[in-house]
């Protein structure tokens, strides 16, 4: 624990530099689903020469940017409930089928926020459980349960100074073994079946510093 | 000669009676059935069960049915929205039952209550607190939850045109539970904003078959939750 | 067994009677799946003022007849493979959807040929049994498990004089207490919780007559 | 960029590998897609599991395919045909071993596999012998029989119109089996009528959406088993 570790944003990466580094992972031509929130930042970063599919799961594939103030229709949303667009080759279905694509391993990838991540590869995002929070999980358990690959993309620590990547989740979960990569401010890190292996740290930032706002053990990068 | 064709929204939830299960389509606000929702809160059904993915916003639409306090359980996936305190008031009263469902989980048990299928097995909420009380098993050495179809008595869909026999097209992202609501409850009841007679749907294009709805009823030009919150609209 | 018994064809309903005389009792608006054989002659039938949805498994809801010779279109079957169209009103759908409308009890009627049909409302009408036939099911057993009403359209006997409607039936099962109503040749009979119920004698047919090519104890019209 | 279209049928199935699981669209000869099935008879490789409604007529498609002897197993509902007697040669002789399932569950369980169900109950065949070595299993009173999902290496498909993104549209009774199939399919292959950019299949009319499929190809104008049959060919 490192409660009174100084505030993650200091140093490291912007939650736009983020997105952009995350964005260098995606290869042409897959099917992303993007969470609310960071996960949206992603869209801005593909680099140039790569065509994504943007799935949301509110009943839409071919998912376009924002439409020009007051062009938004109310019937054209995204699972945030934003107005979005429909990009030629769009195709719209309903919940069940939509559903079906996430499940049935359709999608290529998902990008979530996290509260917290075990080094098992844990997530839990959608409850501290608090007794007087209202319950909401929406589509995130399907997600991770049935997306080839699932990315997190969080600040390393929350407001507070703790520690979002833990031995053990001590929220719901989400889903259980189901991150494959964590991109934070401090670091890109994956879920392997020893635990957290560091695989790049953010310009300027070290691998103790990462490693002291880190919950578990952090394996470093192996001298090749 | 067929024509399901209804002449107004009240005649549509004429037979809603006290108890009866209730699907509402809509994710947001699109493809909420509005005019329908109003319809039931001045037809005064109660104790109803309703199976929606959201809660409503404001105090109009599904968030006013909540209100009038004829809804004494919910199943659904996201019960929280930034504007609407009405249902986390009701259930922290403990006056609405919530049932909280993984939202593919919910669809899925949807389109099986239509399609006849009272059981089947998903990985999703496996090792979370959402499998409490569950049947997991295994297959082909990964975990599965069982999960149980689910069917209503009615469901109130918004499309955007029906003809009258009963076959619905819907509007872009509005489509959402629409069409395996309307397979699950034995009477589905499709607002459209046109009603229109058969062969004017190309039937290749048709979405829901004409089989799976009961009702239709014109309401041309339908209310935007957005717009009746901003307006600062309370119904009724 | 009445083994030596005449053919049935000699008195009572031909085909076209039987059909005719089911097709009296299917109401306005129905949604009806027709098998392949006797049961297709039904939709000939039909009473003036009533219109009825036809259901093909194949998907197709709002089947209508045959086109005439030449206007054929090979992707525009029924069941049976055959030539037919798509009257104002019709949908085209998938397979999976097809059989979710026959699984999920949306088809309010289905009529069916049988081999046998057993005082519980068995149906035997996919095999003999016969260890070198090529087993074939196609969609009866989905049908008589998932249809609200399932008729059975038939000769009351085989060619060979055995009766079809039996105590038990001997081939093996399409499915077990499924169907409500049988037309013969010679009778229209209920299946109820006591067994065979006779419900109407086709013109110039006695009780007798049908008891004795009736495999099990047939139910007389009780005096009202 | 994303260009799913490939030049020729060939080309197509080029890496269909012995021992594969394939699905073939079609019911009867509508939506049967002739030149992929003739594509994989010239590449030659064998063993396969063969998902499929029928067995073919005449010595053509999928008879052709099953004459040949590349398939070791069908998992098929109807596989008889009144002018076709490659099949039951097959059968009897062992050549070929039969997975029969009623229709309706083989349409669901290939649902289920490409919609990430690995099980679900269903009623069909309660009581009868395809129960046999089933679980079966009592929900509300009623027996059901569990199925499990089916997946498959490549799908074989008829469609009418694709897009470059592999987004499908049918042709009437032609739709059949390809939606589920494409869903269940690692890789699936569609041959159109006519392939189109992006944009110019309007995106409430798509039927089998891009993510389900994995390449596409331009078959102007396919040949009917039934014509095939009529003019005595037989394949290859």
């Amino acid at each position: 624990m490192t409660h009174n570790a100084p505030q993650t944003s200091i140093i490291g990466r912007s939650r736009q530099e983020m997105a952009r580094r995350l964005a260098q992972d995606i290869a042409n031509g897959s099917y992303v689903n993007l969470g609310i929130g960071i996960p949206e930042l992603v869209a801005r970063f593909v680099p140039e020469g790569r065509t994504l599919i943007y799935h949301t799961e509110n009943g839409l594939l071919g998912m376009g940017p924002s439409p020009n103030p007051g062009h938004g229709d109310p019937e054209l949303i995204n699972a945030g409930k934003r107005h979005v667009t429909a990009n030629p080759g769009a195709a719209f279905f309903h919940h069940a089928d939509s559903f079906a694509m996430i499940r049935g391993g359709h999608i290529d990838l998902c990008v979530l926020g996290a509260m917290q991540v075990s080094k098992d590869g844990d997530l839990a995002n959608w409850s501290t459980g608090a007794p007087d929070a209202i319950p909401a999980v929406g589509g995130a358990m399907d997600l991770v349960a049935g997306v080839k690959s699932v990315f997190v993309i969080t600040q390393h620590c929350t407001k507070g100074g703790e520690p979002k990547l833990v031995e053990s989740c001590t929220y719901p979960l989400t889903g259980r073994g189901v991150i494959d990569r964590i991109y934070t401010d401090l670091a890109v890190i994956d879920i392997t079946a020893d635990g957290f292996q560091l695989v790049e740290l953010s310009p300027g930032v070290d691998f103790e510093y990462v490693q002291e706002r880190t919950g578990a053990d952090l394996l470093p990068i192996a001298n090749t | 000669m067929i024509d399901k064709q209804v002449s107004s929204a009240a005649e549509a939830v004429r037979d809603v009676f006290d108890g009866a299960v209730v699907m509402v389509g809509g994710f947001g606000e699109a493809g909420s059935p509005i005019e329908l929702i109003h319809a039931l809160i001045d037809q005064g059904a109660k104790d109803l069960t309703v199976v929606s993915n959201n809660t409503g916003s404001g105090e109009v639409g599904l968030a006013a049915l909540l209100k009038a306090e004829r809804v004494s359980k919910i199943i659904c996936s996201f019960p929280r929205t930034a504007n609407s305190t009405v249902f986390p008031d009701l259930y922290r009263s403990g006056k609405t039952e919530l049932e909280l469902v993984p939202q593919g989980t919910l669809a899925e048990r949807i389109r099986a209550g239509g399609a006849g299928i009272p059981g089947f097995y998903t990985p999703a909420a496996v090792g979370t607190p959402l499998a409490d009380g569950k049947e997991c098993r295994e297959f082909d050495g990964q975990e599965y939850l069982l999960e149980r179809g689910l069917k209503a008595d009615f469901a109130l869909i918004k499309g955007q045109i029906a003809d009258t026999h009963g076959n619905i097209i819907y509007n872009k992202t509005a489509r959402n539970f629409g069409p395996p609501m309307a397979m699950a409850a034995k009477v589905a009841i499709v607002q459209a904003n046109q009603v229109v007679s058969p062969g004017q749907i190309d039937p290749e294009i048709v979405v829901t078959p004409g089989i799976f709805v009961q009702r239709v009823i014109e309401i041309a030009d339908p209310a935007f939750e957005s717009e009746l919150v901003a307006a600062g609209v309370s119904y009724p």
